[in-house]
């Protein structure tokens, strides 16, 4: 049992045409147990920009509070918004800080330039290596299953409505051949103009 | 010493090294028992151990995937499994999931072996071991059944399957099994694991996924249910355990077993039943049986 | 133990990636031709999937010198049989076959993931998946080796419809015609290639084709030859053809 | 992030937790590491360095074209192997000092500077940093080329490979290279190296990249073979729309606000990210 | 068996955690991949020779090896022959465990006898000894018992077709128009594969020298435990000749430009 | 071997732990009390590492009453559970960390909903309707029924039960017969 799969769950992000999206299963379990199907993974960091935790859950949370706290900073210290790109890499830092004692998430951030409303993917492995992608990014115990799907379904320029059906397509079939992620799935799809969060009728065992 | 002294008994000159297969020169081989070529009549099969001082631990050290995920043979494992005997027979309700390591491999096990047209058998743990010996017990059972001019009866199968896997005890095999059936006694209920444990008894439960069917069977379990509520008893505590536990889930196969032999009751998605539940069925609630399909308002 | 035993590991691994398809009336069978250990390329032209009989096929993954034993192994015993029977052993048999011969080394087990495709006695498209040793099933597909974990969701997906809602008043098809079956077979290997450094070089596809099928589909396929074979059904009886195609070498 | 509360450098306070959780018979992950294929060549007028675009996580490809010549200065670039995340922070930890040096002198950085740096800082870290660099640029003294490895022992040699597919690029070198190569030829036998990597070794793979240093100007040829393009998808996997069921959804519309400027001449302050 | 729901159907293991205890039911951990560990199995054997490389040409099959037998790091014999005809048309070139090998060599020589006797028009080829040694290897490591030795057995077939393939102590087996043994696989076989693949036609005779030359060069340079003095195997439908040892010419000034590992410039 | 359980209904949280203090095969004592009323409004079930557990939850129960002296008004659960949650995991970075599973109900007198926090010894935490700590929570999840003692290896003789509503905090005598 590793320890990035004592908790489970999944995350994926996509990019589309002037859009992103990113999506996350609902799991909490300990080890074989499922404890929770509620427990989401992805936290919007602005309006334009969510970042998803895929490992130790109780790493998601403490990472959570904290890359709200340091993005509130930066955007007192900057008055601006972060950027994507940005966050990216206050992302990476964070975890690379702690290089020798590491913190068990691998976070995926999917987001929008603003101004430019360009589409940012990003993943991150356990100690912040980035990865910068075109097309999608996946992390979780589920990791092997969605890079397959994806590389499939994974098509350029999708609008908003048809990269939803891709990414859910790409997340609800990888977690079913994982038995530590499924049991719900939520996904958000960023666009210029809004953020639609839509909750999928996923297998739930 | 003894290895050494056993590695050079016979001599190594003449042996020319070439892998012998024991069975190569056996006729049974041939033709009609090609299936079953190495049951040879009457005794049981032979397998191929390897030369190594500890076999067991051998076979763990490449097949045991939770003490090390990084063993390559991954064999299939996890599941729910249930039977209990009540007042219209005994019901058999199991999931369908295989998994190796965290890689759900099938969701479309079969884990009802049907052994004979009065006998089923249950499948947990190691699948290959489950279905070949209650396929042999299968052969044994209608042997019997030529030998005798009766059908066996379950106490006795159960014990044949639970002497046969005793003596491998220690070997590895992992067999967690039900064997249920009707027979002169009525309906017969016995668990069968790898461990040479045999019980007589009314409610089991098997597998990864059996505490959770336990919380739900013992709870709405009593001798005088009727065949419509039992049947939904086991379909429930099977959608329970496939819920909770992530290595049990899929479907769910249902049987019911009678005096005039087994039936197969039904397949049911473990998830449509966690959104709509069984649909119209007598005994089964209306909706689903998820807690969030139950109290959601959406 | 001794420090030879203890040091000899018996087993390697040899990557790749095997999968097969069940139509109505063909099966597809298919893998890759990559040989590899570590990070060492063996070979770029190993091949992994075999003719059995005129409906049978045997795809093997996992340890190839295994793999390639227990191949020969089975031919010997189908040879025994039809010389015994002067028939083909039906593929459920082989099936049953398989698994025995498998269970038989239960202490030491093959290190090999075994597809079987071909065609029933009733002219259906049937596949078996095995585990090393020994418990099958029959499914419509099934993907098996290094990138088994990334085919099969999309094998699930694009075979069985799996999370897809059929369009409003109809349904998802319940055969897939085999061009279809093909197209699907060579975007999960480019896929598997993309993303699994133990997959890649060559892709080897076998059809096998039910009796009396008309197969003027099979026309369009480049580069398709047929496997010679002991033509025991005569001209109308089951048929089993190869495509060859490249893969990345990266 | 350093600041006033944090000290800069590594924080070490998950390593406590981290090792009590393994003394509960928890695996950790280990790091990603990379198989790689990462050469240098000096050639007549200076260096070329080249790269294979592979990221893999165990035997999975993370990124099929990431970036592994790294920037340090204008007329030194360094290649990195081994765990992917400390050759990129080792690398722009290096590279942002050298610029400092490089301000406070006043001169064109020398490459063994930046060796010496990296040297002293990977040995300090006595291996667990795991990085393994090829180090290239032109600088004063002429052309340099050098290998750092994990430990901090360099290397100084007319041609070096690194990685995964050292191995297979270093039988190129050692059958074709010669002293006083051209440009042109210095390009082609690095990214025949390269290829013999990518081809043979299966951690690494996709594209070649390619960076040649000479005394004037420093070109970052950035894919400059792309042997292994994707094929053609056979069928295209676009989704009717409606295909997936969802439960509930919700949608916030996203504000579109005025960002007023504050300080002087209203440019935006200095992004120090 | 483990009936505990975490691991159920697993081994049981009773030297950990016999009662379930709190708060993590853990199951015990190896130091290490004892699997991928297992696969380094180079250095177990006690006289051991280094790569073996061959490769197709037109015509036929070539096979080189160096003459070096080392004992752990020492250089321990410098002229042994391992490159063995087997018959008129077939070539077996070893690595590994030089034991091993002469235990081979014997039972080749023996088979090739055995079937001379029968005298039955038929010859052993390259194909029958391929498959020979591929059931004498994989019959051994299932005895746990392995010959330790990586073998390539190069030769001509009676249809004239060359024939190369690779046989190892695990029984692993598979054919190629290249092949490298041991450190060759790292180093040669990319050299190999350059000069074979995406070739429409095949190797001329002097071309395929001069590749083998350039790989037992290119291995000396950069193999610790090879040797400057090796031997060519040349297999036609004419026989099989193999060479006196040869040496590759070797250039050593490219260093003289170079002072210390670092700063050091004088 | 310990266990509990807690249910959500409506305006109430019901939390029920065992009363067991064992000590390897030895049991010490059969009516310890483990679920502390942290506030007039807030329960916390513990269970976990002997010593840590009532350590722990001392520590919580003070410092929370430390804040309602400071503050002049309780935390809500929310807030009181995430303080919860960062103790545990700033402690678990320490050289000796508590190793307690929690479960924390409370009452939100501010919009009148009852709330139940499941929280484990690494700092997990998430809000949900029913939840259970031990061995128990293998039988129990799938339905939170009384008769788990029947199946699970140890079986406890008695429960303690506490309900938080709108009313606060009181203890529920439980008819073990059934």
């Amino acid at each position: 049992m590793s320890i990035m799969e004592y908790n489970g769950g999944s995350v994926v992000a996509m990019a589309g045409k002037d859009c992103v999206a990113i999506a996350s299963d609902l799991r909490l379990g300990n080890q074989a147990l499922t404890i929770a199907t509620n427990f989401e993974k992805v936290f919007p960091v602005t309006e334009r920009i969510m970042l998803g935790m895929a490992g130790l859950a109780t790493d998601v949370l403490t990472l959570r509070d904290r890359f709200r706290f340091r993005v509130n900073m930066y955007t007192i210290k900057e008055e601006r918004e972060i950027e994507p790109e940005t966050f990216a890499h206050l992302v990476s830092s964070t975890l690379y800080e702690r290089r020798f004692g590491p913190y068990f998430i691998e976070p995926v951030i999917a987001g929008l330039g603003k101004g430019t409303n360009k589409p940012f993917i990003a993943s991150t492995d356990v100690i912040g290596c980035i990865n910068f992608a075109k097309d999608f990014v996946v992390a979780g115990t589920a990791t092997d299953k969605l890079f397959g799907v994806a590389e499939s379904l994974w098509e350029p320029d999708l609008e908003p409505e048809d990269l939803f059906e891709t990414i859910s397509q790409t997340l609800m079939n990888a977690v079913d051949r994982d038995a530590f992620s499924g049991w719900g799935a939520v996904v958000h799809i960023i666009t210029p103009e809004k953020v639609i969060t839509r909750h999928l009728k996923a297998r739930m065992d | 010493m003894n290895a050494i002294a056993s590695r050079f008994r016979a001599s190594p000159y003449h042996e020319q090294g070439v892998e012998q297969d024991q069975n190569a020169q056996d006729s049974v081989l041939w033709g009609s028992q090609g299936g079953f070529g190495n049951l040879r009549a009457g005794a049981p099969p032979e397998f191929v151990v390897p030369n190594v001082p500890s076999p067991t631990a051998f076979l763990q050290l490449h097949t045991d995937d939770h003490a090390d995920p990084n063993c390559r043979i991954k064999i299939a494992h996890g599941t729910t499994t249930l039977a209990f005997r009540f007042r219209g027979g005994i019901i058999v309700a199991v999931d369908s999931r295989a998994t190796a390591g965290s890689y759900i491999a099938s969701g479309t096990v079969k884990k009802v072996i049907e052994i004979n047209k009065f006998l089923l058998g249950t499948m947990a743990g190691g699948a290959a071991d489950c279905q070949y010996w209650e396929t042999y017990l299968g052969i044994q059972c209608r042997l019997h059944e030529l030998r005798n001019r009766e059908r066996i009866s379950v106490a006795a199968a159960s014990k044949y399957l639970s002497n046969l896997v005793y003596s491998y005890k220690g070997m590895g095999l992992s067999m967690g099994t039900m064997i249920c059936g009707w027979d002169k006694t009525g309906p017969a209920l016995f668990y069968v694991d790898s461990d040479g444990t045999r019980l007589k008894g009314d409610v089991f439960s098997v597998g990864s996924g059996s505490t959770f069917a336990y919380g739900v069977l013992d709870q709405g379990y009593h001798w005088e249910l009727s065949d419509e509520d039992a049947q939904e008893l086991g379909r429930r505590s099977i959608y329970a355990a496939g819920h909770r536990d992530a290595f049990s889930g899929n479907t769910i196969n249902l049987y019911h077993v009678r005096e005039t032999g087994w039936e197969f009751i039904g397949n049911y998605d473990v998830t449509k039943m966690h959104y709509d539940g069984p649909g119209n069925i007598p005994g089964a609630p209306v909706g689903g049986y998820g807690y969030d399909a139950r109290v959601s308002t959406v | 133990m001794s420090a030879q035993e203890r040091r000899f590991n018996p087993y390697t691994e040899n990557g790749g990636t095997i999968l097969a398809i069940a139509g109505q009336d063909f099966t597809v069978i298919a893998g890759d031709t990559r040989q590899s250990e570590g990070y060492n390329i063996q070979t770029r032209y190993a091949p992994k999937v075999f003719r059995l009989t005129d409906k049978a096929v045997l795809a093997v993954n996992g340890f190839a010198a295994d793999g390639n034993m227990f191949v020969q192994k089975v031919q010997q015993r189908l040879e025994w049989y039809q010389h015994a029977h002067n028939k083909e052993m039906p593929l459920r048999a082989i099936a049953r076959l398989i698994q025995t011969m498998l269970y038989a080394k239960r202490f030491f087990p093959y290190y090999v993931y075994n597809i079987l495709g071909g065609i029933e006695d009733d002219g259906s498209g049937a596949v078996y998946s095995f585990d090393p040793v020994g418990s099958y099933e029959r499914e419509a597909c099934r993907a098996a080796g290094a990138a088994q974990s990334l085919v099969q969701p999309f094998l699930d997906n694009q075979i069985y419809f799996k999370n897809q809602l059929p369009p409003s008043g109809g349904a998802h098809p319940k055969h897939l015609p085999l061009k279809e079956v093909l197209s699907l077979v060579i975007d999960s290997f480019t896929g598997a290639t993309e993303r699994h450094i133990e997959v890649g070089d060559g892709l080897e596809i076998y059809i096998v084709t039910a009796s009396k099928r008309p197969n003027a589909d099979l026309e369009a396929i480049a580069n398709l030859k047929q496997v010679p074979g002991g033509f025991i059904g005569g001209e109308d009886g089951e048929k089993i053809y190869v495509v060859r195609r490249e893969l990345k070498k990266d | 992030m350093a600041s006033i509360y944090n000290k800069p450098g590594f924080d070490f306070t998950n390593v406590v937790r981290n090792s009590f959780l393994e003394t509960k018979g928890i695996h950790l992950p280990k790091a990603t590491s990379t198989g790689t294929t990462i050469v240098g060549c000096l050639f007549k007028d200076g260096v070329v360095l080249g790269a294979d675009t592979r990221a893999t996580n165990g035997p999975i490809v993370a990124d099929k074209n990431c970036e592994k010549i790294h920037y340090i200065a204008q007329n030194i670039r360094c290649c990195g192997a081994g765990t992917a995340a400390d050759t990129e922070f080792t690398t722009a930890l290096i590279s942002s000092n050298i610029e400092l040096h490089a301000l406070s002198t006043g001169r064109i950085p020398r490459v063994v500077t930046a060796m010496t740096m990296l040297k002293q800082m990977l040995f300090r870290y006595q291996g667990n940093i795991g990085a393994a660099l090829v180090l290239g640029g032109v600088d004063e003294t002429g052309p340099n080329l050098f290998t750092v490895a994990p430990h901090g022992s360099t290397d100084k040699l007319p041609y070096v490979t690194m990685g995964s597919g050292s191995l297979a690029a270093m039988s190129i070198f050692e059958t074709e290279w010669q002293a006083g190569l051209d440009r042109d030829a210095a390009v082609a036998l690095v990214s025949k190296a390269i290829q013999a990597g990518i081809f043979n070794d299966l951690g690494s793979g996709s594209n070649v990249d390619v960076c040649i240093i000479t005394k004037d100007r420093t070109d970052m040829l950035r894919n400059y073979l792309t042997p292994n393009e994707k094929v053609e998808k056979e069928k295209h996997y676009k989704f009717r729309r409606g295909t997936t069921d969802w439960k509930k959804d919700r949608e916030i519309v996203v504000f579109h606000e005025e960002v007023r400027p504050i300080g002087a001449g209203g440019t935006d302050a200095m992004d120090t990210s | 068996m483990d009936h505990h729901p975490t691991n159920w159907g697993r081994p049981r293991d009773d030297r950990v955690d016999p009662y379930g205890t709190f708060p993590i039911h853990a199951r015990p951990r190896p130091a290490k991949d004892v699997f991928a560990d297992g696969v380094q199995r180079t250095q177990q054997p006690i006289v051991t020779g280094t790569s073996v490389i061959g490769l197709k040409y037109s015509g036929g099959v070539m096979l080189a090896a160096d003459n070096l037998a080392s004992y752990g790091s020492l250089a321990r014999y410098k002229d042994v022959q391992r490159l063995h005809p087997v018959g008129t048309s077939t070539v077996v070139g070893a690595g590994g465990d030089m034991s091993d090998f002469q235990h081979l060599q014997h039972m080749l020589d023996s088979l090739v006898t055995e079937e001379f006797t029968y005298d039955d028009g038929n010859k052993l080829g390259p194909t029958e000894i391929y498959e020979y040694l591929s059931r004498v290897m994989y019959g051994r490591r299932s005895k746990m018992d392995p010959l330790w030795n990586a073998l390539v057995v190069g030769g001509v077939k009676p249809n004239g077709e060359s024939f190369l393939g690779y046989v190892d102590l695990l029984g692993t087996t598979y054919q190629s128009p290249t092949i490298a043994t041991g450190f060759g696989a790292y180093i040669a076989q990319p050299l190999l594969r350059n000069a074979v693949d995406e070739r429409p036609d095949p190797l001329s005779e002097e071309e395929a020298v001069k590749v083998i030359q350039q790989c037992m060069k290119a291995l000396f340079y950069r193999d610790a435990r090879s040797l400057n003095k090796y031997q060519i195997a040349k297999v036609t439908s004419e026989g099989v000749t193999i060479s006196d040892p040869l040496e590759a010419p070797t250039v050593w000034g490219f260093a003289e430009g170079i002072r210390g590992y670092g700063a050091q410039t004088q | 071997m310990e266990v509990s359980f807690a249910i959500t209904g409506k305006g109430y949280v019901i939390l029920a732990a065992d009363q067991n203090a064992a000590r390897s095969i030895i049991k010490m004592k059969a009516d310890e009390d483990k679920i502390k009323a942290l506030g007039s409004h807030l329960l916390m079930a513990y269970s976990g590492e002997p010593g840590d557990t009532v350590q722990f939850a001392e520590y919580v129960e003070r410092n929370l009453r430390l804040q309602q002296m400071r503050n002049n008004h309780p935390l809500r659960p929310q807030a009181a559970a995430s303080w919860v949650r960062r103790s545990i995991a700033d402690s678990l970075r320490s050289r000796s960390p508590y190793a307690v599973n929690i479960l924390l109900g409370g009452y939100d007198m501010a919009n009148k909903q009852a709330k139940l926090y499941w929280m484990d010894y690494l700092g997990t935490q998430v809000d949900v309707p029913f939840a259970a700590h031990g061995y128990g929570s293998y039988f129990a999840l799938s339905l939170l029924d009384r008769e788990v003692q029947k199946r699970l290896v140890i079986s406890f003789p008695s429960f303690k039960v506490k309900v938080v509503d709108e009313g606060g905090v009181r203890e529920v005598e439980l008819d073990m017969t059934v």
